[in-house]
């Protein structure tokens, strides 16, 4: 499973973007694992942030040795990856308003799913800390909003902010960032009553559901339940997981 | 060129097998792998009743290694007869069923419920670092050991391994419990307890503290052990812990294993079991070994 | 920013130490390190006299790893005396002797002998793997531990530190034993047993079929026993296995290490304890850490 | 102490010669330890076989994963070297005829030494296995005569048959190889008489002679002693070495 690297560069400091070849067609909200080399032993798991004809784009941010390894790589190198994984986004052709709620590095998998969304009215709202990344790209797809904590661009503040002013639209949401973020987008969803699907994030081992170290605690019955965020997720729905 | 290896009455048409929890029930790897190929599938340990396992994070990577710390999330033995086991039956391998009990009695109540067609051999999982009652409490007790084997043996037609745990001083006195007990063959090494610590928050990794380590980084010390449990027991070994290659493969059946299992490789490369099982007949050509069991226990000393 | 920690009646201006056995006798790394900045240098094991050794192959890589068996090939303590301690004198560091006797005999008139000007510290080697008389024998039984410490006690006025082995089920007991005999600190891991095979000569790579690991791999593993071993005493523990950088140095006395020693990874990059000595630095600046008896023994569970 | 990859070619089969930047200037005889990357540990051991004003060569045989992973360097790598370490070849205003003797891989540091000899009369007996390699280099120093195990280059044997007919040539014999050749040369030089200065071979955990590791068994007053390879030698006196 080598894949051969088309292209891996430094799209804004410490974020890079990665496209190799790849034939399986994944869809939005899957992810590959990729082995980072080096002294790596696991996979790491990237979203899919887009996909043409044979061809993969991953966006990675360098936060330790893997992503590191990876951002070393030059054109025509080797990786090897695995995929696509995981139960991604559904697409609904009943719903012609959509919110997608991105933060940070949890934006890159909301590209691919923004391209395949086939409604009329689409909103999106990016934030980031301070530098924003692939704007250009989300805007081909729908209204971009952008919000950063330092005010550096766009509206100062938090996506939940932003998201108040045109939630009103919505008749769904989907969202992908950090937990804190993903926590404070269900509540809105929930205070709302829009259906809301989030991607979320957890150590793997794996990747295919068949280790169990991926636990994702969701609401059961009987209390509780963990789901594997590999096999069942990334995506769940908002309601589903216990933060 | 013969692959075949034989524990107690029961003939595995080669010796790669799949470590327990490793491998889930084998649907998942069924896209990577002719089931059929492998000599043995060592299941999802069992629990009698279903298990929700561990907080995350329940895996971090450490040097060559990883710690886990599922805690045994698993459907329990019903679950597992009726969602996992329809599906292994198709296949043409041996299912070896990963059993651990918090009790004397569960383990004697699974097997019981695991005394069934399609169910090859109990693996008694005395060695779980991750779980609170039972688990390693048996397995650092060669009382327990003899004990729970010669119960389990009792009830069940099936061959019995008792899987032992690296977390002793002196594996032999342990697998000699186990051979006293009945058991037809013992495995080894489930993981070896071991922690890790974020320095920013000053909390241990995993909400347990410790987890078990496996992989690449444990294999000289499971060699060890493997070589150690084989002298002191005639019957048969199975031999596992950081086997990446057809190499720690050999090494594992040079120092006495009659077959192995792949543990964490198979999350670093899907296919490493066909891959391991290619080179062993690469270098059992080469060295012109036609019978697998020349190699097993040849350690030259 | 204060980095000095006290053992004993003994302060060391940093907890970054270096290793028995890694480091020689201090000349070699000379070159590469200024022995004035390391906390202290534990010097290769000390036999009464001089040893030549085991034959070669001594080490052999692992995944992560390094197997050894040197067999504490030494200049024995009187060409220590002669040959290395005036040079070792000329440092303003703490210089901890590492002294490994066949008989509780030889360790006290080893410590006789070291009781001199030039030595702040000895370390019992109970633990080595390599020999055949003494070493591990020694570690594994808490009655020999408790009778060499309390004996060398009896004989020196310097600071006695019991050097434990991992290849015990539970290190608390052989901890709990150093510090009963009188022992001012203990320190661990020292290697954990493993093995090799050449798998074309099916012989163990080493003539004594069993040798030492270390280095990165066995890092999950050593942290777990310090974290036990400092929760059954009250003296200092001074934490090694698989140290390779600040960040493990800080996982180390988190869980409870006074001061820390680097062993393989000075073979990898002899600089490294300076690299580690500088990130513990920043590690403190960015935490707001003033005095690093802060962070030991802070673990957070 | 990062050096830069100025060439790495394949000069035959599974051999290959590597050129980075090294301003210290080593001996004959003394090696280099190098960080070969991926998952290796420990720095691996290899002889100088050049040097000229700030650029160091080596000439390294894919056998491990460490020689795999130097070979698939490039130019502009950066990699992790130490040295030179060990005590190399002495070499004696004294002896007029020299007799240098390789076999396989242990040839490339008699080039840096057949380099520095200032002799009138050097005859370089080179051993191979099948394919040669540095041929062209050693004859810039002396007469060079090939031997293959197959015949297919120079003459039909071991280095040892040739080296007979002009061993009364000989002042001093310097020898680099397997240690069956190294050994066999050890014999000749005893029963000619003539002294004899041979490279050896271990496994080393530092290189700088701090952790007894790189064991090799000499003669001594009262039986044997283990001499370090990487400071005592790699270079001693054959007479001294027990095989
Ligand atoms: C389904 C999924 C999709 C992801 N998609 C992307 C993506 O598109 N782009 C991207 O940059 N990152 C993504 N991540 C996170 C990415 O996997 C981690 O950043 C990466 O594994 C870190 O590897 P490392 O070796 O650089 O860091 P490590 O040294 O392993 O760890 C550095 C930090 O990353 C955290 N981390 C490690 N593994 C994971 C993990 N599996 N999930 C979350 N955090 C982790 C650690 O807690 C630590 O703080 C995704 C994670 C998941 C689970
Ligand atoms: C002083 C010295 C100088 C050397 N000079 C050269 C040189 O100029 N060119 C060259 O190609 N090789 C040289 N070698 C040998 C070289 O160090 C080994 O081939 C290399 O370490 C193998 O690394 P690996 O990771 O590829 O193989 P590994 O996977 O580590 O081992 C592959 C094989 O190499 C052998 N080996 C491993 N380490 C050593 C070692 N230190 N010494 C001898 N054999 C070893 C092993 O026994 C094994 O059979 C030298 C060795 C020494 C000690
Ligand atoms: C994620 C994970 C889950 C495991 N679960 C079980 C289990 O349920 N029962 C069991 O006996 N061993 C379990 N093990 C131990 C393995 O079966 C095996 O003994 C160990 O990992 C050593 O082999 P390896 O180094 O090849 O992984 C588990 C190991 C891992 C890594
Ligand atoms: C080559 C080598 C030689 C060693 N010699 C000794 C010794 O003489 N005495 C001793 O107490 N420990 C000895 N050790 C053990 C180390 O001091 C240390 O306890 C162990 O290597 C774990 O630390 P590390 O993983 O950082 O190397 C030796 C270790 C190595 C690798
Ligand atoms: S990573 Fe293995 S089950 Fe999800
Ligand atoms: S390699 Fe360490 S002493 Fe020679």
């Amino acid at each position: 499973m080598k894949h051969t690297i088309i292209r891996n560069d430094e799209i804004r400091s410490g974020v890079f973007r990665m496209e190799f070849d790849f034939a399986d067609i994944p869809t939005p909200g899957q992810f590959v694992m990729i082995n980072c080399g080096g002294n790596t032993l696991l996979k790491r798991p990237f979203s899919i942030c887009d996909f043409e004809k044979d061809k993969m784009t991953v966006v990675y941010e360098v936060r330790g040795k893997g992503t590191y390894n990876l951002s070393k790589m030059k054109i025509s190198d080797e990786i090897d990856v695995t995929g696509p994984h995981g139960h991604g986004f559904d697409i609904f052709d009943k719903y012609n308003n959509i919110l997608v709620v991105g933060g940070g590095i949890g934006i890159p998998p909301l590209l691919f799913l923004s391209k395949k969304l086939k409604s009329k009215n689409i909103n999106i709202v990016l934030g980031f800390r301070s530098d924003a990344f692939l704007i250009d790209e989300f805007s081909k797809y729908g209204n971009v909003l952008i919000t950063t904590e330092d005010g550096s661009y766009g509206m100062k503040g938090y996506v939940t902010d932003a998201m108040k002013e045109i939630i009103n639209e919505a008749d769904i949401i989907y969202g992908c960032g950090p937990k804190p973020m993903l926590n404070a987008v269900k509540d809105i969803s929930e205070k709302y009553k829009i259906p809301c699907q989030i991607s979320v994030e957890e150590r793997m081992g794996c990747g295919i559901g068949a280790c169990m170290t991926c636990a994702c605690k969701t609401v059961a019955e009987d209390g509780y339940h963990y789901k594997k965020v590999c096999k069942d997720g990334p995506v769940f729905w908002a309601k589903e997981v216990v933060f | 060129m013969s692959l075949k290896v034989n524990i107690g009455n029961l003939e595995f048409k080669n010796p790669v097998f799949v470590a327990s929890g490793t491998f889930g029930f084998g649907k998942e790897y069924s896209q990577y792998v002719d089931l059929n190929k492998l000599g043995a599938i060592m299941v999802k340990g069992l629990t009698l009743n279903p298990k929700e396992g561990n907080p995350p994070p329940r895996i971090y990577e450490t040097p060559s290694g990883i710690l886990n710390s599922v805690g045994l999330q698993n459907p329990g033995v019903d679950g597992f007869l009726r969602d996992e086991l329809p599906f292994l039956k198709k296949f043409d391998t041996k299912v070896i069923v990963n059993i651990a009990g918090e009790t004397i009695e569960e383990f004697v109540t699974m097997a019981q419920k695991l005394d069934i067609d399609g169910v090859h051999a109990l693996e008694l999982n005395v060695s779980c670092p991750n779980v609170k009652e039972g688990g390693m409490a048996f397995g650092v007790n060669p009382n327990s050991i003899y004990e729970i084997t010669k119960r389990v043996k009792g009830v069940t037609n099936k061959i019995v391994i008792v899987k032992l745990t690296p977390n002793v001083a002196d594996i032999k006195i342990y697998a000699k419990a186990a051979e006293d007990g009945g058991a037809d063959a013992v495995s080894l090494i489930n993981t070896i307890t071991g922690m890790a610590v974020d320095i920013n928050s000053r909390k241990p990794i995993f909400k347990n503290i410790f987890a078990g380590l496996s992989g690449p980084a444990v294999k000289p010390i499971a060699l060890k052990y493997v070589y150690e449990a084989k002298k002191a027991v005639s019957i048969p070994v199975i031999g596992m812990g950081g086997i990446s290659s057809a190499e720690d493969a050999i090494e594992f059946m040079i120092v006495g294993a009659t077959a192995v299992a792949i543990g964490t490789y198979n999350f670093i490369n899907p296919t490493c079991t066909m891959d391991i099982l290619e080179d062993i007949k690469k270098y059992m050509n080469k060295n012109n070994v036609s019978d697998i069991n020349q190699i097993i226990n040849s350690i030259n000393v």
